[in-house]
C-alpha cells in the first residue's frame, strides 16, 4: 500500500480552523487583536495616561477618535495600551488554571481511590465558597494589584477546570491503550505524561479557549472590588468599571471597552466552539 | 511431565459492588477458583460467553489486577509474592495482546514510540532500542516506513499486527491474548491467526489464547479451558472436546456454532434463558438453570473439576 | 411468486462539505415474497447502508439515486409522512447493537405499544396485550414484568427478542434484520436465529439478513448476495454459493474460515485489507488483493453478469466466457 | 450652580398645604437595625424621623435650640449640663418620656451585655447621667466638650422606650419605638421601612414650621443603593424622593420643572490628600507647600463631581462651624512654576529619567486610596507626576483602606470626613490622637492648643473664632492639600412640597402631597 | 436510595466543615478590623480592645473556630456584629426573595434554553441554527452588568414597561430575572443543541425512526428525556449559585438577596455573618447536587444508587 499524504498536525489544525467561516473570521480578528496589543504602544495617538485638562468626558471627536473619559484621557490610547494588558491577565489566569487544574484534574482520575477523594473534597470546597470571597481572600493575602487578580482569577476557576479534566482523563484512563502501556510495565508518571495528557489535549485547548473568555469577563467583574489593574495603567475591564455609571451622560467611555470585551470573549469563544467541533465530528458538523 | 511454564491455582477475584457506607459490599465473583496449567510451547485456549471472566482471569495472571486469592506460579516462583521490582522484571516475559486494535493504540502517538515504550520501561539501552523495533515490525509484517505514522492511519488488521508487535518486543515467554481477532473481519482475521502461530514457531512463545469464537480456538488451541460464570467446567485436549464435548454446556456451546452447509443438519442444544448475575449465582452446580440434563444433586452440590479420561470436567454426570 | 421488494441501480453518495463519496454502487436486489435474502460482506462494504436506504433511514447526508419498490411502489418517491406510515408497518427493521438500539428512559412496553397504537390504531389497553402477546412469542418468560421494565436490566439476548417483537408487531411483510447475533454470544445467538426462523415461518415475511457469518447466513437464508466494496459480487443461492463459489473473493472467505480449513496447519488467507471508500481502485475492486488476478482487472471493471441459472458474479474470469451472448444481446 | 455657602434654600412654600397621601424616599444605604442603640450606620433616613432629641441645631446657623428639652443650663466648669424636659410628650406605645428614660438609656448604652458599640463611643465624653426629677436630668462630663451638644442634637442619642426594649428584647431593632413624628408601621428587609404619622406627636421640631403631626398619612423609606435603580426609580415616580443623588446624574433634574434640586454642603473636612508626616519628604514645609500649588481643584471638580462641588481652601466646609470666607486667602493657588521652584529649593531635583531625586533617592510615593475616590487619585497622580513626582495608586476596598491607613502604611491618601461639628479637627489633628485619627501623624503644639480651646468653648462665636485660627495655622504650615467639598443632593419630585433641610438630612413634618 | 442519600449528606458535612474552616481562615486574614468598623471613627484604644475582647476576637484562632462550630452544631451560626440579630434570622429573611429570584430566572434561563436550544438542533447547520448560536455566544460574552444596565435603559427608562422600585414584587422582578434568564440561558442553548444533537445520533432514536414515528414524537418522546440527562447536572449548578445569590445582578437591580447579603458583610467585615452565608451558600451546593443526582435517577432509569460498582 502506498504512503498516503500526510499534512502536520499543527497545520491540518490551523487548516481546520480556515476551513470555516465563523472560525476563521474569528481568528482574523483575534489576531488582529493581538497584534494592536503588540504594536499598540506605537500607533497610539495619544500618551495614555495624559490628563488634557480641557477635555474631561468629551465625546468622540477629530483630536480623539473615540473620547475622552472623565479625566481628560483619551480613550482610544488607552484601549490600545490596555489590549496588551487585559490579554495578559487574561492569559496569564488562565495558565494558572491550566496548569493546576490539569494536574489536580489528571492526577485524581488517575489515581482514583483516596487520592480522588481528597482532591475532589477540595475542590467541592473551592466550588461552594463564593468566588468573591476567594478573591477578597488572595487580595488580602497578596495585596491587590493586577496580578494578584490574575492570581485570584487563576485560581477560582480551577476546581471547574480541574473537574472538567478529571472526567476527561477518566475516560483516557479506562481506555485500552493505559491498560496496554501498564501491560508492559510502564510507570504511572510515565502512563500520565505520554498516555493520557496527549489524549486529553483536545480538551484542554478547547476548555482553555472558553476559560480564556471567562477570565476577560472576570477581570472586568473583579474591578468591583478594586482588584484590576492599578491606575493608571490601561485595562478594559477596568475602563468599563469606571464608565458604566456614566451610561447616560457619556456613553462612549463604557462602551468602547465594552465592546471590545465582548468581540474578543466572542472570537476567543467561537474559536473555542470551533475547535470543539473539529476535536469532536460526531456532536458537530 | 515438564514443569509448567504457568500454574494457576485456586485464583480468585471478587470486585466489590458498593451499597452504602455503613453495609457490608457484595461481591461479583468474577474468577472463581480457577486452576489451570500451561505448559511451554502450547497455546491454552480459553472460551466461555460474554461475562464468565475470561478477560479477568487473563489480567489476573500478569497482575495487571490484584487477584483476591491464589497462587500465579511462573517458572516456579509466586508472582503473587513478588515485589514492585521483580513484579516489574517478571512482566518482561508475559505479555498481553487486546482485543480491541482501535482502543489499544495511541492515537497521539507514532508507531515509532508506541514500540519504543516498552523498551523504555524496561530500560533496553537506546542503540539496541532501534534494531528491536525496526526487527520487530518486520517480523509482523509491516516495515520501517510505517513506524513514523499514527495508529489511525492503518488498517485494523495492521494495528492489531502493531499490537503483537508491541507484546513481542521484549520477547517474552509467554502472550496473553485477550481476544486478539474478534473485532477483526474474517478474512483480515485468518491472516492474524497465521501470524499468531508463525510466531509461536519461530520465537517458541507460550500462548493463553482467550476468544468466544470456538472455531477459531479449535484451530489455533492445543488444549481449551471452557468457562461458566467464573469458574473452569471443562479442560480438555482440543480434539476430545471437539469431537466429544463432556460438560452439558460444553457440549451446548459447540452446538450453537452455526455450519457453514445449509444441509448438514446437527441436534442442536438450545439452551434455555441467560448466563447468570455472576454477582448471585444459583446454589449447587451454577449450570443447572439451564442445564438439559440437570439433576437434583446438581441443584445443591458444586461438582469439583475431576479427570474424566485425560480430561477434566466439572460434572455429577460424571462422578 | 411476486416480488415484494426490489431494488434496482441503488447508488449511495456520501457528502462532508466539499468532498462527496460513493459507497454503494448499482445495486439491485429483489426479494420475493417468503423469501429470506442473506447479504453477507465485510465490514464496510455497504450492507447496512443498503438497508438503511430501503427503510430511507440515511441521515441527511446520503443521497440515494436509483428505484426502491416496496409491493411495486416506488417509495424513494414518496413523502416523508408517507414513509412514516410505511415503516413499522409494512416493513420493518432490526438492528446490529441490541445494547443502544432501544431508547433507555422509556419501558420496554412503552415502545412496544407505540407501534401498534400507531399503525394498528389500538387503545393503550389493546397495545398492551399485544404487545405482551408478542413478548411472549419471542420466548420470554415474564412478558407481563418485562412489560413494565426498562432496557437496561435486560441481557442483549433479551434486548434482542424485544426488537424483533416490536418489528414483528405489525406484520411486516418484508423485515430487514441487520447482523442481528453479531454482538451476542453463539448460545444466544443460536436463541435468536432460531427465533427469527421461527417468526418469519410462523408469518410469512420476507427477510433480508446482513451478516458477515457464511453459518448465519446458510442457517438462515434461502439466496446470497455477498458485496464487496460497494458492490453486489456475486449472488446465488445459498447451497451453490457454499458448495460453488465463483468470485475469488468469496472462495477467499469461504477458505479462510477456520471452520473450513479443519485439519490445515494454516489458513488459507486473502492478503490486504478491505478498502475504504475514498480508495475504491479502477477496475475491479477486489484486484488488488486477488489471488487469480489478469491485467484486464487493474484497468476496467467487470459487470455483474449471469454465469448460470442460479448465480451471477461480477469478475473478469467469467465475463470472458459470457462476453458473446452479453454483446449479442 | 449656585455656589453659595449657606444650604440652598429649601422648597418655595405657596399653595396651601394638604394632609393625606404617601411620601416615598429612597436611600442608597441598607438600614442594618432601628436600635439607633446598636446601629453602626446607615439608618438615619429612618431612625431621624422614628425620634427626636433634646437640642435642635439649626443647619444656616448652628444654633442650638431646645427640641425635647424645653431648656438646658451649662455649669460654671462647663463639665455638667442640666436638661428640662417638656412635658406632656409620650413614646409610640403611649408610655411618656420622663428624665429616667434618658438615664435608662444611658444606662442600656453602658452595659456592655448590649453591645451598644458605637453609641458608645458617641456617649465616651460622659461621665454619668443624674435624674434630678421626673422633668429634669444631669449629664456629667469627663471634661468640658462643646461638641458634645452636637451628639445630643442628632438622632444617636434619641430616647428610646424602654417598655418596649423589655417587650421586643433581641428584636427590638426591628420594632422600634420612640417619641418622634413618624411612627413605625413595617419591614420589609433590603427594600425599606414604612412609617406612618403620630397623630400624638405635638411637641414639634423648632426648625419647622408645622408643630404637629406630620400632615402626610405615611412614609416609605427605601433602600437603593444602586445609583442607576434609583434614578429610574425616580423618573418612573414609584419614589418621590431621591436621597443622596450622585452629583453627576444632578444636571438633568436641575433644569426640570418636575424636580426639585435640594443641595447642601458636606460638612466637616473636606476631600484633602493628606501627606504623611512621618516621612522625611514631608517634613519638609517647603515639599507640602510645592503640593498645595500643584493640584488643580478645579479640574477635581470637573472630573469627580462634573463640576458640582466646590473647591476647598480651608479644612472645614462651608457647612460646618469655623468655616470662614476670609480663610480662603490662606490657601495656596494652582502654581506648578512656584511649586517647581520650591521642589528644587528642597532639595529635590529632576533626574535624568524625568523624575525628582534627592541624595540618590528619587520622590516616588505610595498614594492609598479606594475607589471612591478613583478619579481625584488618578488625576493627582498625573499632576504630582508633570513635574516629576512619581505616585503609585494603591486603591484597596474601604475597609481595609482603613485598617491600613490606621496603620500608616502609606505616604499620601484621599480623605474626607463627614462631621456636623468643628471637633472633628481635633480627631484628625490633635497630637494625644497619634495613633487613632491623627493618621498623619502631626505634632504641633501651637495647634494643639487651639483645637483644645475649641472643644472646651461652648459660646458660638468664640468657637468658631479659635477654629478659625487653628485651621489658619494648619494652611499656614501646609499640613494637608484641601481639595474640594462634595454637595449632598436630594431630588424631589415637584408633587411634594415642603421638604426641608435639618441639620442632618431633609425631613418631613411640614411636608405634602400635591397633585 | 435512602442510604445513597445518606451518603452524599455525610460527605456534604465533611465539605461544608471544610468549608467553614478554611473561611474562618480566610476571613482572619483579610485586612479589615470588624472593630474599628462597628465602632466607627470615634472609637478610642481601650473601647477598641474592649470590645474586641467581648467578641472573643483576641482569643486563639482555634479556640475561636471551636466556639463558632460547637455553636453551628446547635443550630446558631452566631449574631450579626452589624445588624445584632442571629445570623440565621438575618439569611432566612433574605432567602425568600432570593428563591424568587432564582425561580424566575430559572424558568427565563429554561424555556429559552429547551426552545432555542432545540430550534438550533433541529435546524443544525442551517442560518437558524447559526444565528441562535451565535447569539448564544455573543451573550456569554457580554458582562452581565453591562446586559443588566442595558435592560434598565431600555425597558425601564426609556420604555417604561417595568419600573425599578427597588422592591421585590413582581415588576420589580421581570427585569432581574430576564438578565439573569438570558445569561443562564446561553450556556443552556449551546448544551441542549449539543445534547440534542449528541442524542438524535443515537441507535435507538434510529429504530423509532424505523417504527415510523414522526418527528415530534421523536423529539419530545425519545430525544427530550435523554438530552435533558446531561443538562440537569448544569441547570443544577446554575439553581445552586442562583440560592447563593447573583452578587453582579443583584447589585444592578438592588435586589436584596443572599449574594448581596454576602456583599455587605464582606465589606463591613461582619465576621459571623460571612461564615454564615458561605456556609449556607456551600450547604445550597451540597443539597442541590444531591438533588440532581435524584434528579438523574428520576431521568434516567439506568441510575441505580442502591449499587454502585466501583471503579468502572
Ligand atoms: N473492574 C471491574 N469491576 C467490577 N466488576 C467487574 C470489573 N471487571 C469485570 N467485572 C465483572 O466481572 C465479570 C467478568 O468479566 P470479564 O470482563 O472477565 O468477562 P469476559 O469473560 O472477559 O467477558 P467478555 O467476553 O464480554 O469480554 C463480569 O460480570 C464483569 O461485569
Ligand atoms: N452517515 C455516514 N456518513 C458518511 N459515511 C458513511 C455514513 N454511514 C456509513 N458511511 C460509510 O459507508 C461505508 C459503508 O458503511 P456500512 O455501515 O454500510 O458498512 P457495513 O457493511 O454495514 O459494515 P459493518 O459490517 O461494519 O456494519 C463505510 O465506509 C462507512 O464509513
Ligand atoms: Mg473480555
Ligand atoms: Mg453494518
Amino acid at each position: 500500500m502506498q504512503p498516503k499524504e500526510r499534512t502536520e498536525p499543527r497545520f491540518e489544525l490551523m487548516h481546520k480552523i480556515m476551513q470555516r467561516k465563523m472560525a476563521r473570521l474569528s481568528f482574523i480578528v483575534l489576531l488582529f487583536i493581538i497584534i494592536l496589543g503588540i504594536i499598540g504602544p506605537w500607533i497610539a495617538p495619544h500618551d495614555p495616561t495624559k490628563t488634557y485638562y480641557e477635555a474631561f468626558m468629551q465625546g468622540p471627536s477629530k483630536e480623539f477618535l473615540l473620547g475622552t473619559d472623565s479625566i481628560g484621557r483619551d480613550i482610544l490610547s488607552r484601549m490600545l495600551y490596555g489590549t496588551r494588558v487585559t490579554l495578559t491577565v487574561a492569559v496569564m489566569a488562565v495558565a494558572i488554571t491550566f496548569v493546576a487544574g490539569t494536574l489536580l484534574g489528571v492526577t485524581s482520575a488517575y489515581f482514583g481511590g483516596m487520592v480522588d477523594n481528597i482532591l475532589m473534597r477540595i475542590m467541592d470546597i473551592l466550588l461552594a465558597l463564593p468566588g468573591i470571597v476567594l478573591a477578597l481572600a488572595i487580595v488580602a493575602v497578596l495585596g491587590p494589584s493586577q496580578e494578584n487578580a490574575m492570581i485570584a482569577i487563576g485560581i477560582s476557576s480551577i476546581p471547574a477546570f480541574a473537574i472538567l479534566i478529571r472526567s476527561a482523563a477518566l475516560s483516557i484512563k479506562s481506555s485500552g491503550y493505559v491498560e496496554a502501556s501498564r501491560s508492559i510495565g510502564s510507570s504511572n508518571w510515565w502512563i500520565i505524561l505520554n498516555q493520557i495528557i496527549p489524549n486529553i489535549t483536545n480538551v484542554l485547548i478547547v476548555y482553555t479557549t472558553l476559560f480564556v473568555g471567562s477570565a476577560i469577563l472576570e477581570t472586568s467583574a473583579l474591578g468591583f472590588i478594586g482588584l484590576g489593574a492599578q491606575p493608571p495603567t490601561p485595562e478594559w475591564g477596568t475602563m468599563l468599571n469606571e464608565g458604566k455609571d456614566y451610561l447616560s451622560e457619556a456613553w462612549w467611555l463604557a462602551t468602547f471597552p465594552g465592546v471590545a470585551i465582548t468581540i474578543v470573549v466572542f472570537t476567543v469563544n467561537m474559536l473555542g466552539d470551533a475547535l470543539q467541533d473539529i476535536f469532536n465530528p460526531r456532536g458537530g458538523r | 511431565m515438564t514443569t509448567p511454564l504457568l500454574e494457576v491455582k485456586g485464583l480468585k477475584k471478587l470486585f466489590p459492588i458498593k451499597k452504602g457506607m455503613f453495609q457490608q459490599p457484595s461481591f461479583v465473583h468474577a474468577v472463581n477458583g480457577v486452576d489451570i496449567t500451561i505448559h511451554k510451547g502450547e497455546t491454552l485456549g480459553v472460551v466461555g460467553e460474554s461475562g464468565c471472566g475470561k478477560s479477568t482471569l487473563g489480567r489476573c495472571m500478569m497482575r495487571l489486577i490484584e487477584p483476591t486469592s491464589g497462587e500465579i506460579i511462573f517458572e516456579g516462583q509466586d508472582i503473587r509474592t513478588f515485589s514492585k521490582r521483580d513484579m516489574h522484571r517478571t512482566r518482561r516475559n508475559i505479555q498481553m495482546v487486546f482485543q480491541n486494535p482501535f482502543d489499544t493504540l495511541n492515537p497521539k502517538l507514532t508507531i515509532q514510540r508506541i514500540l519504543s515504550e516498552p523498551l523504555i520501561a524496561h530500560q533496553i539501552p537506546s542503540w539496541e532500542r532501534q534494531k528491536l523495533i525496526e526487527e520487530t515490525i518486520e517480523i509482523v509484517g509491516l516495515n520501517k516506513r510505517h513506524l513514523s505514522r499514527y495508529a489511525h492511519e492503518f488498517s485494523g488488521g495492521q494495528r492489531q499486527r502493531i499490537g503483537i508487535a508491541r507484546a513481542l518486543i521484549l520477547r517474552p515467554k509467554l502472550i496473553i491474548a485477550d481476544e486478539p481477532v474478534s473485532a477483526l473481519d474474517v478474512s483480515i482475521q485468518s491472516q492474524i491467526l497465521n501470524l499468531l502461530q508463525d510466531l509461536q514457531e519461530q520465537f517458541a512463545l507460550t500462548y493463553i489464547f482467550i476468544s468466544h469464537d470456538l472455531s477459531v480456538v479449535e484451530h489455533i488451541a492445543d488444549r481449551v479451558a471452557v468457562m461458566y460464570l467464573g469458574e473452569v467446567i471443562e479442560l480438555a485436549k482440543k480434539e476430545d472436546l471437539f469431537r466429544n464435548p463432556m460438560h452439558p454446556y460444553a457440549q451446548a456451546l459447540l452446538s450453537a456454532v452455526p455450519l457453514s452447509d445449509p444441509d448438514e443438519k446437527k441436534e442442536r442444544i438450545i439452551l434455555k434463558g441467560d448466563l447468570p448475575s455472576p454477582s448471585n449465582p444459583p446454589a449447587g452446580c451454577k449450570f443447572n438453570p439451564r442445564c438439559h440434563a440437570c439433576m437434583d444433586i446438581c441443584k445443591t452440590t458444586v461438582p469439583e473439576l475431576k479427570e474424566v479420561d485425560g480430561n477434566l470436567v466439572a460434572c455429577h454426570l460424571y462422578s | 411468486m411476486t416480488d415484494v421488494l426490489e431494488v434496482k441501480g441503488l447508488t449511495i453518495k456520501f457528502s462532508n462539505g466539499a468532498h462527496s463519496f460513493t459507497v454503494v454502487e448499482d445495486l439491485s436486489l429483489y426479494v420475493k415474497k417468503g423469501e429470506a435474502l442473506g447479504i453477507v460482506g465485510e465490514s464496510g462494504c455497504g450492507k447496512s447502508v443498503t438497508s438503511l436506504a430501503i427503510m430511507r433511514l440515511l441521515g441527511s447526508n446520503g443521497k440515494i439515486n436509483g428505484e426502491v419498490n416496496l409491493n411495486g411502489t416506488n417509495i424513494l418517491k414518496k413523502e416523508e409522512k408517507e414513509m412514516q406510515n410505511i415503516r413499522g408497518k409494512e416493513m420493518a427493521m432490526i438492528f446490529q447493537e441490541p445494547m443502544t438500539s432501544l431508547n433507555p428512559v422509556l419501558t420496554i412496553g412503552k415502545q412496544m405499544s407505540e407501534g401498534l397504537e400507531k399503525h394498528e390504531g389500538m387503545s393503550k389497553a389493546q397495545a398492551k396485550q399485544k404487545g405482551i402477546e408478542l413478548l411472549t412469542q419471542v420466548g420470554i418468560s415474564r412478558a407481563n414484568e418485562i412489560f413494565h421494565d426498562y432496557p437496561h436490566r435486560l441481557s442483549g439476548g433479551m434486548r434482542q427478542r424485544v426488537m424483533i417483537a416490536m418489528a414483528i408487531a405489525c406484520n411486516p411483510t418484508l423485515l430487514i434484520a441487520d447482523e442481528p447475533t453479531t454482538a451476542l454470544d453463539v448460545t444466544i445467538q443460536a436463541q435468536i436465529l432460531d427465533l427469527i426462523k421461527k417468526v418469519r415461518t410462523e408469518m410469512g415475511m420476507s427477510l433480508i439478513m446482513i451478516t458477515h457469518d457464511l453459518g448465519v447466513i446458510a442457517e438462515t437464508c434461502d439466496r446470497v448476495i455477498v458485496m464487496y466494496a460497494g458492490q453486489v459480487i456475486e449472488s446465488s443461492d445459498v447451497r451453490t454459493l457454499l458448495r460453488n463459489p465463483k468470485h475469488p473473493y468469496t472462495i477467499g472467505l469461504i477458505k479462510s474460515t477456520p471452520h473450513n480449513s479443519k485439519g490445515q496447519k494454516r489458513l488459507y488467507s486473502i492478503a490486504g485489507s478491505v478498502p475504504t471508500p475514498d480508495e475504491y481502485p479502477k477496475g475491479c475492486r477486489f484486484a488488488p488483493r486477488c489471488d487469480k488476478v489478469m491485467p484486464v482487472c487493474l484497468e476496467r471493471s467487470p459487470q455483474l453478469l449471469d454465469v448460470d441459472q442460479q448465480s451471477q458474479c461480477r469478475c473478469w474470469l467469467f465475463q470472458e466466457k459470457t462476453e458473446r451472448s452479453a454483446v449479442s444481446v | 450652580g449656585t455656589q453659595s455657602a449657606t444650604p440652598s434654600p429649601n422648597q418655595q412654600v405657596t399653595d396651601k398645604p394638604k394632609t393625606g397621601g404617601t411620601i416615598t424616599v429612597a436611600s442608597p444605604y441598607e438600614v442594618d437595625t432601628l436600635d439607633v442603640h446598636k446601629t453602626t450606620g446607615g439608618n438615619e433616613s429612618v431612625t431621624w424621623n422614628l425620634g427626636a432629641s433634646l437640642l435642635s441645631k439649626d443647619p444656616v446657623t448652628k444654633e442650638y435650640k431646645p427640641y425635647l428639652a424645653s431648656s438646658y443650663k451649662i455649669s460654671e466648669d462647663k463639665k455638667t449640663l442640666i436638661f428640662f424636659l417638656r412635658s406632656g410628650i409620650t413614646f409610640h406605645d403611649g408610655t411618656p418620656l420622663t428624665a429616667q428614660s434618658f438615664k435608662d438609656n444611658f444606662d442600656r448604652i453602658m452595659d456592655p451585655k448590649t453591645k451598644a458599640t458605637a453609641a458608645l463611643a458617641n456617649l465616651s465624653p460622659v461621665k454619668n447621667i443624674k435624674v434630678l426629677n421626673d422633668r429634669s436630668f444631669m449629664i456629667e462630663l469627663h471634661e468640658p466638650n462643646a461638641a458634645f451638644l452636637d451628639t445630643l442634637s442628632t438622632g444617636d442619642f434619641q430616647p428610646l422606650s424602654m417598655k418596649a426594649i423589655e417587650k421586643y428584647g433581641e428584636d427590638y431593632g426591628r420594632n422600634p419605638v420612640g417619641v418622634g413624628p413618624w411612627k413605625f408601621e413595617s419591614w420589609k428587609p433590603g427594600e425599606g421601612v414604612t412609617l406612618v404619622r403620630n397623630e400624638d406627636y405635638q411637641w414639634g421640631d423648632p426648625n419647622f414650621e408645622n408643630q404637629g403631626p406630620p400632615r402626610v398619612d405615611k412614609l416609605v423609606v427605601k433602600t437603593i443603593p444602586d445609583f442607576q435603580v434609583m434614578t429610574s426609580a425616580l423618573e418612573s415616580g414609584s419614589i418621590d424622593i431621591a436621597f443622596d443623588v450622585p452629583a453627576k446624574d444632578i444636571k438633568k433634574y436641575r433644569n426640570n420643572p418636575k424636580y426639585q434640586v435640594l443641595e447642601r454642603m458636606r460638612p466637616g473636612v473636606p476631600l484633602s490628600l493628606w501627606m504623611n508626616l512621618t516621612k522625611p519628604e514631608f517634613q519638609d514645609i517647603q515639599v507640602r507647600k510645592a503640593f498645595n500649588m500643584l493640584v488643580n481643584k478645579q479640574a477635581m471638580i470637573q472630573a469627580a463631581l462634573m463640576g458640582e462641588g466646590e473647591v476647598a481652601q480651608t479644612l472645614l466646609s462651608p457647612a460646618t462651624l469655623g468655616y470662614d470666607k476670609s480663610l480662603e486667602k490662606y490657601g495656596y493657588e494652582n502654581n506648578a512654576d512656584e511649586a517647581k521652584k520650591l521642589l528644587d529649593a528642597a532639595g529635590w531635583k529632576v533626574n535624568s529619567n524625568g523624575f525628582r531625586e534627592k541624595n540618590g533617592k528619587t520622590l516616588t510615593l505610595t498614594m492609598l486610596t479606594m475607589p471612591k475616590y478613583e478619579k481625584t487619585a488618578q488625576l493627582t497622580q498625573a499632576m504630582l507626576g508633570e513635574v516629576g513626582i512619581k505616585i503609585n495608586i494603591q486603591n484597596l476596598e474601604s475597609a481595609a483602606w482603613e485598617e491600613e491607613l490606621l496603620k500608616g502604611n502609606f505616604d499620601v491618601t484621599l480623605m474626607a470626613y463627614t462631621a456636623e461639628d468643628p471637633d472633628v479637627l481635633y480627631q484628625m489633628f490633635h497630637s494625644s490622637q497619634i495613633g487613632a485619627f491623627n493618621i498623619i501623624g502631626l505634632k504641633d503644639g501651637i495647634l494643639d492648643s487651639l483645637l483644645t480651646k475649641g472643644r472646651i468653648t461652648f459660646e458660638l462665636n468664640a468657637r468658631k473664632q479659635a477654629y478659625v485660627e487653628a485651621q489658619k495655622r494648619l494652611l499656614k504650615q501646609a499640613y494637608i492639600v484641601p481639595l474640594y467639598a462634595e454637595r449632598y443632593f436630594t431630588v424631589v419630585n415637584s408633587r411634594v412640597k415642603g421638604v426641608k433641610w435639618t441639620s442632618l438630612m431633609p425631613a418631613f413634618n411640614d411636608s405634602w402631597v400635591g397633585n | 436510595m435512602k442510604q445513597y442519600i445518606l451518603n452524599r449528606l455525610f460527605s456534604g458535612v465533611i465539605v461544608l466543615i471544610g468549608l467553614s474552616i478554611f473561611t474562618f481562615m480566610l476571613i482572619h486574614f483579610i485586612p479589615g478590623d470588624p472593630v474599628r468598623i462597628i465602632l466607627g471613627q470615634r472609637a478610642t484604644v481601650e473601647q477598641i480592645e474592649t470590645l474586641r475582647e467581648q467578641m472573643g476576637l483576641n482569643k486563639p484562632l482555634v479556640e475561636q473556630y471551636v466556639t463558632y462550630a460547637t455553636g453551628v452544631l446547635k443550630g446558631d451560626l452566631g449574631i450579626s456584629l452589624k445588624t445584632g440579630r442571629p445570623v440565621s434570622a438575618e439569611i432566612a429573611e433574605r432567602f425568600p426573595s432570593t428563591v424568587k429570584m432564582a425561580a424566575a430566572s430559572l424558568v427565563v434561563a429554561v424555556s429559552l434554553g429547551v426552545i432555542l436550544g432545540i430550534i438550533a438542533a433541529k435546524y443544525k447547520h442551517t442560518w437558524v441554527d447559526i444565528g441562535i448560536m451565535s447569539l448564544a455566544t455573543l451573550g456569554m460574552s457580554l458582562p452581565s452588568f453591562w446586559l443588566g444596565l442595558l435592560f434598565i435603559m431600555v425597558f425601564s427608562v426609556t420604555l417604561g414597561w417595568f419600573p425599578i422600585a427597588g422592591g421585590t414584587g413582581f415588576v420589580d422582578l421581570v427585569l432581574p430575572a430576564l438578565t439573569l434568564g438570558v445569561l443562564m440561558s446561553t450556556t443552556l442553548i449551546r448544551l441542549i443543541r449539543a445534547g440534542m444533537v449528541d442524542v438524535l445520533s443515537n441507535d435507538y432514536i434510529r429504530t423509532a425512526r424505523s417504527k415510523g414515528m414522526n418527528e415530534r414524537i421523536i423529539l419530545f418522546r425519545h430525544a427530550f428525556r435523554n438530552m435533558m440527562i446531561p443538562v440537569v447536572a448544569v441547570i443544577g449548578l446554575q439553581m445552586a449559585s442562583l440560592l447563593g445569590g447573583a452578587v453582579i445582578v443583584e447589585q444592578v437591580f438592588s435586589w436584596p438577596g443572599i449574594g448581596t447579603l454576602s456583599i455587605q458583610a464582606i465589606s463591613s467585615r461582619d465576621f459571623p455573618m460571612i461564615q454564615g452565608t458561605v456556609l449556607f451558600i456551600g450547604a445550597i451546593y451540597v443539597l442541590v447536587s444531591i438533588l440532581v443526582d435524584i434528579m438523574y435517577a428520576a431521568l434516567d432509569p439506568r441510575i441505580d444508587y442502591t449499587t454502585k460498582r466501583e471503579g468502572a
